[in-house]
């Protein structure tokens, strides 16, 4: 039942979203063929007459009626088509999966690592509240987590790859360096990865502690924590058989939408670092008026993040047994 | 060993589209990058001489609409097939037929149709005397191979290894679009001679001048209030400056079609308000000069107006002019009034970038007693208003002033000052084949502008190119911009050894863009391009004194 | 009958920001094996905290301060090292703790839930661990034991939920049950089903059972204590208690039961952390004379196991 | 004064594919002017449903609730809130009933307030007056819930519930939070007010000796059904319904079988856990029966 | 809860945390920066001097690229930050108050607009931002208006959840027993109760859009002439040799540090009033 309502709610979003990132765009000033011809700011000047105009309006589908042109863009993601892009002068699912795949190399790799220390860090800080390590840890934790992402990245860049020159400052890969085995092009991934990844982490495991530490005192509360101990558990085990499943239960929908927000949102750790990414893209899709691009990497983000949703409510139905009949 | 180059561009983002003479984004980098593979008939040397590349020698007819070319022999393309005429011919069919297809579309109508001599010599028909026809259609079109592209129908789709294939020194070996990363081969059968390097990088970095100190390029250029960087790297033993000059202009655009800056007076007031010295002090550092009035860079000798009006800072000009259309402060404010009543109070639009150039200018106004509002927009909507002519004052900037046809529409891309005689003037000079006669309708074109100011011109930024001279030391500004006037460093010539390809003298038809004549004009000495390095501290302490002025003059005005 | 529990001067004291809640204070019981001993008492006048101090089983979160002496099979409790306090945890000493609802975690099957005790003390493998765990669970008289097993808390019914709490209890056959008010919030008939289970199941084992139910405390128990605000105040077998209660708290508690009546004790139950002088419970007595609000009375047998902390019956 | 007839609330849940707990399934009974009916029943059978439908806090499926002659379902927004300070109800938890942000002296004088008619001084006064009857003192007036017992917030909520002088009062367990001796206490309190007031009262509880001491009538309900009802001495003495007899003697009647799953009977609501249990009692509702003077019982071994 | 209504308690129980007394001097500090900038700051942040000066008794941090005196700008620039922060996070707080009071007491129109802020929640944020920052004119009273429209469906749901479960509150239930209004019983006994909530909503809201304004003014897309700490880190780093000299230390690290510090006392007051509002934590650390 809650599940139908849910998939309901997820097609309503994206027909709600897809329309939106249809119509935005073309109800702003300027259009995508600025560009094509020379903007302003641009360094060459191009004198558009009104033939050619036209002819490229028609070329890019443009020049149809706005209703004609949302059914042929509906139709076509129907299709799996999302257009060419004008700016990129490739065909949009091209552009998106080339930029996809980095960032979901950079969110899933920082995704996984926050989440598993701030959850693991948070445990343990709510077990020894009060303790020194929590005050440690909540204090440490929450202030490194103040740092906003790009200044962050400033900061890495300038003690790591200037400072001590032990990382790349840009880039996902050594441009053309002929790897000679997998390994080798994977650890020159990861080493392209670090530093953003870092960031990344840092900037948000700060979140994720401090709902697992809440979380977690709240479990730490419940009676059946006393009466694992009552049956002569120890205590790291309370912790991880007993406690950490529990208050795992309230946070993993929060996760999930930080997963999924940070798919747009990773744009500042891109520009920072240099790092080919979707968010890059979105941001020169909107510079461009580049309308296929757009929408594209428009639904793509609220794709991964309705997908991310839907993996939450599947871990949390996996995680509660009291939801897994419904 | 191999000797690879790589570099990174000043504009943010290495991608610059793929390097097809189809697939490149329609901006200087992505034309410069599809160079490497693909050659034109004719070409630029240092100085701005047009030099012979694909055709060794040219003639024109007497009424300047027909141009026949002798094509060099033994010409190949990458894949090994030979380069003929039919592929001249094909090229101008193909992209006249797919005209929005190549981006550089603009001077395409002149042709009217091609004919084939013998393998080796194309005659070009045109359908009206065009007098840049050397530079903007022989120096620009690249020229296609016949054999795979005959069998395209959409260009701008194809892409892949064949649509990579030119006569031109490199050939592409990769490229990555989502990292924007191009790596090219030295063409080792290139018919100028195998080039200086064998691989060549282009990249994209987050910090150009970081990645120059990390030895992450070996080259990269900074420009404008960006060249800053160059201070560092000047006297840093393992790096080279060039500088040149970047054919490209800031500009106010004003709108003539809406009071009060409809009158040429109100816009000449305000021409006397901007203290452009200023701008270039303290907004570019110093690297860059006051612009010409009339949109030609100076540098560009040929057709340079030196004597245009230069409306110098005078804040009591400025105010003499509009008490005259009786603009007045009457209620001491310090903002004038319209004479109607209501303070004299507008918008000027901007982009982001230029957002410190339109602050400076807001307050010099503001001594002037005109209340300036700056709005700052992104690039698109800036144009959506350019277009629908919804502004009073927009601040943009565009390259391209090295060359005459910029003219056509001075306050591009807006479009709210027409002037018929302009017009007429322009189109003259367009068909005026005569290198003289057309050199004084340029001249006049410009003194118009001036003497008008549908725009006015603020600065023109200064470039320099550092680089790692044990990698590659030929690095060269081009006069007057590599084709129709990029202004970069990247002259295909530089990774050819100039030497070797500078032609005789004898063989030079004609010089320049002043065709069909055989009196060439005295070639321009080679401008040595000299490292200038203003002197810092006079410039700040300038700058200092001018703010505190400044900030007087603003006291006193409250 | 030997004696399996000895706890003398008890004192749990909890240290807060308004001063030191005294919830035990110097509490004097011994369990005898296979003895069912009752603690009565109103709420928040120690009961738990005196059950969950015998095996130290407290929230994390509290500050606490325990003194005296819990001698369990000549073992000082309060001496153990935590390590080995938790080998006592449910092998040797079991908790059934009071609210059968929370006191199960809801995302672990209930079978596992009894098993991983098992496993723990009996050093059984896994799988012999769960099939105890379906035996614990038939012993119960939970129908289907072997599916049962495998569910959740949330798919057993309020009841059955108890019976599993006493299943997991029972898991590993200990000396000593403390169970704390097992009957609390179960409708009239099913406790009746839990308070005759219990009976069945603690036969040969010692039980300390806290309760608030008067009723249930009569049918399980031989022997009674009554706590007032920290203290025991009587002692004695369950028929006295009923038939012959002397404290005067005693009395005024069996009398506020509708059965009895409906009369309430005047007053309000004390704070814990500024006990009245003297006797306790002399603001509220009916009885009271002077000397009661200065002078502590002591636990004193009256007669054949009958004590009770009263002036009253202070022969001194 | 107060009759229902037919009473029916059902829970729905889920959207698609609805469904329904008969929290209230066909509940009809009557209270006469100044009697106290008990209502008794297991955790969940539906008794606050019952109590909160009477005063129209919840609307009703279907049914009829006729108050003093008024037809309650029957009214508009406006005038119910005319009607409504007539009947109150004690809730369970006293804690709970009382807004923690409020002094309880703000909270007793809030129904006053918005009833309107009186100034501020004759507020003052009734509120003072008010906690004299419930045995506070006065100092409690400017207190905080968290600040006072379970005991004396019980008090406190009786005090809110009496300043309106309502004619019927349902209490709900009010007493079942709270200690034994504490509970007399409220009991004997409520059962005083009530004789003085001339109170109706519907008295909720699950605890039967509870009831017995203070209803007159009492009424049995089982999983949203009444199943036996009839004045108290003849429910305690002369139970017939099976169900009525586990709860007056428990220990007489061993494992009553616990189904989770009795919405899908169709029969007597009992027959999954009914020791007598016979055919008929799975396929048909057995109807209430007269047995004696007001007593009556939804049963097939009875009758 | 409660502690909240009663100030003197509420700020007695405040004071146990030591991290929301330095999280409150912290904000304090900057506060006081941002209401008497013109008497702290040395300069007009618009004055112009020489540029690119090194820090020296006359510009304490050195001056920007045009001359303008860092310092100052980073004084004003906490006027700017502080403002939009407090601003959104207070209008978007009554907006989505309301809507939440509303939402969670009528169930049709709660409905109805739960829809909407699921839609306004699936969205993504940031990317929506920079879509619309790049269409609206980038200045403060759009970006306030950008962060307003996203700030509130979050505050919606909150307040909503905890209406709720106040709504069955046997209190509320009373109330309206006693024939209360729905208007007054919204007012009297369902706002007061979630206004703790609220607070601790306020202030990450607070930070979120401190975080947000930085994030689009280093985009490019904040007010170009306005002077927030984002505008001056924006400038910054686009300055060519800002990561191959020494610039960054006072160009780049004070404003950087201004956001984090604002940011973490924002944190640090947001957990010790959650501590206090959550009555399970409360109490749970002293610090
Ligand atoms: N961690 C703690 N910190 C401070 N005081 C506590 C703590 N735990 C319990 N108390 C206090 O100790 C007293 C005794 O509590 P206990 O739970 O033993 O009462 P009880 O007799 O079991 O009551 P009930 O019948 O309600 O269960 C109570 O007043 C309680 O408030
Ligand atoms: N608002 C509601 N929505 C859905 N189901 C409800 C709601 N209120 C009550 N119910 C269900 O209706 C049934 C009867 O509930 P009710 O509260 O009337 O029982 P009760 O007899 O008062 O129980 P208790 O003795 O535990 O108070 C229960 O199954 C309950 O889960
Ligand atoms: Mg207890
Ligand atoms: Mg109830």
């Amino acid at each position: 039942m809650h599940r139908i309502t849910k998939i309901t709610g997820y097609v309503a979003i994206i027909l709600v979203v897809l329309s939106f990132n249809f119509f935005l765009p073309r109800l702003m000033p300027g259009d995508p063929l600025s560009f094509l011809t020379g903007a302003p700011g641009m360094d060459m000047p191009i004198v558009l007459d009104e033939e050619t105009r036209a002819k490229l309006l028609t070329y890019y589908g443009l020049d149809k009626p706005l209703s004609q042109q949302f059914y042929d863009y509906m139709l076509g993601i129907l299709h799996g088509d999302l257009g060419w892009s004008i700016y990129h002068n490739a065909p949009v699912s091209d552009i998106l999966i080339g930029a996809l795949k980095w960032t979901l190399l950079l969110v899933g790799t920082s995704t996984a690592l926050y989440m598993v220390l701030g959850i693991l860090l948070g445990a343990i800080s709510a077990w020894n509240r009060g303790g020194k390590s929590d005050v440690g840890l909540l204090v440490s934790l929450l202030s490194i987590g103040s740092f906003p992402p790009f200044f962050l990245g400033m900061l890495f860049i300038i003690l790591f790859s200037v400072k001590l020159n032990l990382f790349p400052a840009f880039g996902a890969q050594t441009p053309f360096m002929g790897y000679s085995s997998l390994l080798e092009e994977a650890s020159d991934i990861l080493y392209h990865l670090f530093l953003p990844a870092t960031t990344l982490v840092i900037s948000h495991i700060g979140g994720v502690y401090l709902l697992m530490r809440n979380s977690m005192l709240n479990v730490i509360g419940e009676d059946y924590i006393l009466t694992a101990r009552a049956k002569g558990m120890a205590e790291w085990y309370i912790m991880r058989k007993h406690a950490m499943k529990n208050a795992l239960l309230p946070i993993t929908t929060m996760i999930a939408l930080r997963t999924g927000f940070m798919i747009g949102g990773t744009i500042l750790v891109e520009t920072v670092f240099a790092y080919p990414g979707v968010g890059r893209l979105l941001f020169d899709a909107v510079t461009y008026r580049d309308y296929p691009l757009l929408q594209g990497a428009f639904l793509i983000i609220t794709l991964v993040i309705i997908a991310a949703n839907f993996v939450a409510d599947m871990v949390y139905v996996q995680l509660d047994p009291r939801l897994r009949h419904d | 060993d191999e000797k690879v180059v790589k570099f990174a561009g000043d504009l943010p983002g290495g991608d610059w589209g793929y390097p097809s003479p189809f697939g490149f984004y329609p901006r200087g980098p992505g034309y410069i990058r599809m160079s490497f593979g693909f050659d034109t008939l004719t070409w630029k040397d240092q100085n701005g001489t047009v030099i012979p590349w694909l055709a060794d020698s040219w003639e024109m007819s007497d009424d300047g609409k027909t141009w026949t070319f002798h094509l060099h022999e033994g010409v190949k393309w990458h894949d090994g097939e030979p380069f003929t005429a039919k592929d001249v011919q094909f090229t101008f069919d193909y992209i006249k037929k797919h005209k929005t297809s190549f981006k550089w579309f603009q001077t395409l109508g002149y042709i009217d149709h091609v004919d084939i001599v013998d393998d080796h010599t194309v005659v070009i028909h045109l359908t009206e005397p065009f007098a840049p026809f050397l530079v903007d259609i022989a120096g620009n079109v690249p020229i296609i191979p016949e054999h795979i592209w005959k069998d395209v129908s959409d260009p701008v789709k194809f892409v892949g290894d064949k649509a990579v294939i030119g006569t031109g020194p490199f050939k592409l070996l990769k490229y990555n679009k989502e990292q924007g990363y191009y790596e090219w081969e030295a063409n080792e059968e290139y018919f100028k001679g195998k080039p200086l390097v064998d691989k060549l990088i282009s990249l994209s970095v987050n910090d150009p001048a970081l990645a120059l100190t990390t030895g992450d390029i070996d080259e990269t250029s900074f420009w404008g209030r960006r060249a800053k960087a160059v201070s560092a790297f000047e006297n840093k033993s393992g790096f080279g400056t060039r500088w040149g000059p970047s054919y490209w202009v800031l500009k106010v655009i004003f709108n003539c079609e809406r009071y009060p800056t409809n009158l040429t007076a109100f816009r000449k007031a305000i021409a006397y308000g901007i203290n452009r010295t200023e701008l270039v002090e303290l907004v570019v550092h110093g690297y860059g000069i006051p612009a010409n009035t009339g949109l030609i860079h100076p540098d560009v000798t040929e057709w340079y107006n030196p004597d245009l009006p230069d409306y110098e800072h005078n804040v009591t000009k400025a105010i003499e002019i509009l008490n005259a259309l009786n603009f007045t402060d009457t209620d001491g404010d310090g903002i004038m009034e319209y004479p109607e009543g209501g303070d004299l109070e507008f918008n000027l639009i901007t982009l982001d970038k230029f957002s410190r150039e339109a602050e400076l200018i807001k307050s010099q106004l503001a001594a002037v007693g005109i209340k300036i509002n700056v709005k700052v927009m992104d690039m698109s909507t800036v144009d959506g208003i350019l277009k629908e002519g919804n502004f009073f004052m927009v601040i943009s900037g565009h390259g391209g002033i090295a060359n005459p046809n910029i003219l056509e529409k001075p306050d591009w891309p807006g479009g709210t000052c027409k002037n018929e005689t302009y017009t007429a003037l322009f189109k003259e000079q367009r068909e005026t084949m005569d290198y003289k006669a057309r050199k004084e309708l340029v001249f006049k074109l410009q003194e118009s502008i001036a003497e008008n100011l549908p725009v006015y011109t603020l600065y023109h930024p200064k470039m320099c190119c550092v680089y790692r001279p044990e990698k590659l030391d030929t690095w060269f500004f081009t006069k007057g911009g590599v084709g129709i006037g990029i202004p970069i460093e990247m002259n295909k010539l530089v990774f050819i050894g100039e030497e070797e390809v500078r032609p005789a003298p004898s063989l030079a038809p004609a010089a320049s863009a002043s065709p069909g004549t055989t009196s060439a004009p005295t070639p321009i000495p080679t401008p040595t391009p000299e490292p200038e390095q203003p002197g810092f501290d006079v410039i700040f302490a300038i700058t200092g004194l001018l703010a505190v002025a400044y900030l007087v003059l603003r006291r006193k005005n409250r | 009958m030997t004696t399996l529990l000895e706890i003398t001067s008890l004192k749990t004291w909890f240290p807060t920001r308004d001063g030191i809640v005294k919830a035990v204070n110097a509490v004097d019981l011994k369990i005898e094996e296979k003895e069912k001993l009752g603690l009565i008492g109103e709420t928040g006048s120690g009961k738990s905290i005196l059950g969950m101090s015998i095996i130290r089983l407290f929230h994390s979160s509290a500050k606490i301060n325990i003194e005296g002496k819990i001698v369990y099979k000549g073992k000082d409790l309060l001496r153990l090292s935590e390590e080995e306090i938790r080998k006592i945890r449910g092998k040797e000493i079991a908790m059934i703790l009071q609210n059968p609802a929370t006191s199960l975690n809801p995302v672990l099957k209930v079978g596992d839930q009894i098993a991983e005790a098992i496993q723990l003390h009996q050093r059984l493998a896994k799988r012999a661990a769960s099939e105890k765990a379906v035996e614990m669970l038939e012993a119960v008289k939970i129908p289907a034991p072997d599916k049962m097993a495998n569910k959740y808390p949330h798919e057993f019914s309020g009841g059955m939920k108890e019976r599993a709490m006493i299943a997991m209890a029972l898991a590993c056959d200990p000396s000593l049950i403390i169970a704390d008010e097992p009957t609390k919030g179960l409708d009239v008939t099913i406790k009746m089903q839990v308070v005759k289970l219990l009976r069945e199941v603690t036969k040969q084992r010692s039980m300390l059972f806290i309760t608030h139910d008067l009723g249930v405390a009569a049918e399980v128990c031989d022997n009674i204590a009554v706590m007032y605000a920290g203290e025991l105040v009587e002692y004695a077998k369950t028929e006295d208690i009923f038939k012959n209660p002397l404290h005067p708290y005693t009395q005024g508690f069996l009398n506020s039961l509708p059965e009895r009546g409906l009369k309430p004790i005047r007053g309000m139950s004390p704070s814990l952390i500024n006990l009245p002088d003297g006797c306790r419970f002399h603001p509220r007595c009916d009885y009271a004379t002077g000397i009661c609000k200065t002078r502590h009375p002591e636990m004193a047998e009256i007669g054949n196991g009958h004590f009770v902390r009263c002036l009253l019956y202070d022969r001194s | 004064m107060i009759e229902v007839k037919d009473l029916r609330k059902y829970f729905s849940s889920g959207i698609l594919k609805k469904q329904y707990i008969k929290a209230v399934d066909g509940v009809s009974f009557q209270i006469e002017r100044g009697e106290t009916l008990g209502l008794v029943g297991e955790s969940g059978c539906g008794k606050t449903t019952v109590g909160k439908l009477l005063l129209r806090l919840i609307e009703p499926t279907s049914g009829k609730i006729s108050f003093d002659g008024i037809d309650l379902l029957q009214l508009k927004k406006k005038e119910l809130r005319k009607v409504r300070p007539r009947m109150q109800m004690i809730f369970q938890d006293p804690e709970a009933s009382l807004n923690p942000g409020m002094k309880v002296g703000d909270s007793i004088a809030e129904p006053l307030k918005l009833q309107g008619g009186l100034n501020k001084r004759e507020i003052k006064n009734k509120v003072s007056e008010l906690i004299e009857t419930v045995g506070l003192n006065p100092e409690h007036v400017n207190r905080y819930p968290y600040q006072l017992s379970g005991g004396q917030n019980q008090r406190v909520v009786l005090a809110r519930v009496l300043a309106l002088n309502p004619d019927f009062i349902v209490a709900d367990e009010p007493t079942s939070s709270l200690d034994v001796s504490v509970q007399a206490q409220i009991l004997n309190l409520i059962r005083d007010l009530k004789r003085e007031l001339h109170l109706t009262l519907l008295f909720i509880s699950h605890d039967l000796e509870v009831v017995r001491h203070m209803s007159d009538r009492i009424a049995v309900m089982y999983h949203g059904k009444i199943v036996e009802i009839g004045n108290a001495k003849d429910i305690f003495n002369d139970a017939r319904h099976p169900y009525t007899n586990t709860l007056i003697s428990p220990a007489s009647i061993v494992d009553i079988k616990t189904t989770s799953d009795y919405h899908g009977v169709s029969g007597c609501v009992f027959y999954p856990g009914c020791p007598f249990a016979a055919e008929i009692c799975s396929k048909k509702e057995p109807e209430m029966v007269e047995i004696g003077s007001g007593h009556w019982v939804a049963c097939y071994y009875i009758s | 809860m409660t502690e909240i209504k009663d100030l003197n308690r509420f700020w007695n129980a405040y004071k146990e945390s030591r991290l929301g007394l330095i999280g409150l001097a912290i904000l304090l500090f900057f506060v006081t920066l941002a209401v008497f900038a013109p008497y702290i700051a040395p300069y007009d942040p618009h004055e112009m001097f020489k540029p690119m000066e090194h820090p020296g008794s006359d510009h304490l941090l050195g001056t920007n690229d045009i001359g303008q005196d860092i310092l100052s700008e980073l004084i004003y620039g906490a006027r700017v930050s502080l403002f939009i922060a407090f601003f959104v996070s207070v209008v978007s707080g009554i907006i989505g108050t309301a809507f939440g009071l509303l939402s969670g007491y009528f169930e049709m129109f709660g409905f109805f607009l739960m829809r909407i802020v699921d839609a306004f929640l699936a969205i993504p944020r940031l990317p929506l931002i920079i879509v619309i920052a790049a269409f609206m004119r980038p200045s403060i009273w759009n970006l306030i208006f950008i962060f307003i429209i996203l700030g509130w469906p979050i505050t919606t749901r909150i307040i909503r959840s905890e209406v709720l479960s106040l709504r069955t509150r046997n209190y509320v239930e009373a109330a309206r027993m006693v024939g209360a209004p729905d208007t007054y019983i919204l007012m009297k006994h369902i706002l007061p109760n979630v206004f703790p909530l609220l607070v601790v909503r306020l202030i990450i809201e607070a930070s979120h859009v401190i975080i947000a304004e930085s994030s689009l003014s280093f985009l490019g897309l904040g007010d170009p002439t306005a002077k927030s700490w984002g505008m001056i880190l924006h400038y910054a780093f686009v300055y060519p040799t800002i990561f191959i000299s020494d610039l960054w230390m006072w160009w780049m690290l004070p404003a950087g540090l201004c956001i984090t510090f604002t940011i973490l006392s924002l944190t640090f007051i947001g957990y010790a009033l959650e501590e206090l509002v959550n009555p399970r934590l409360r109490g749970m650390t002293r610090i």
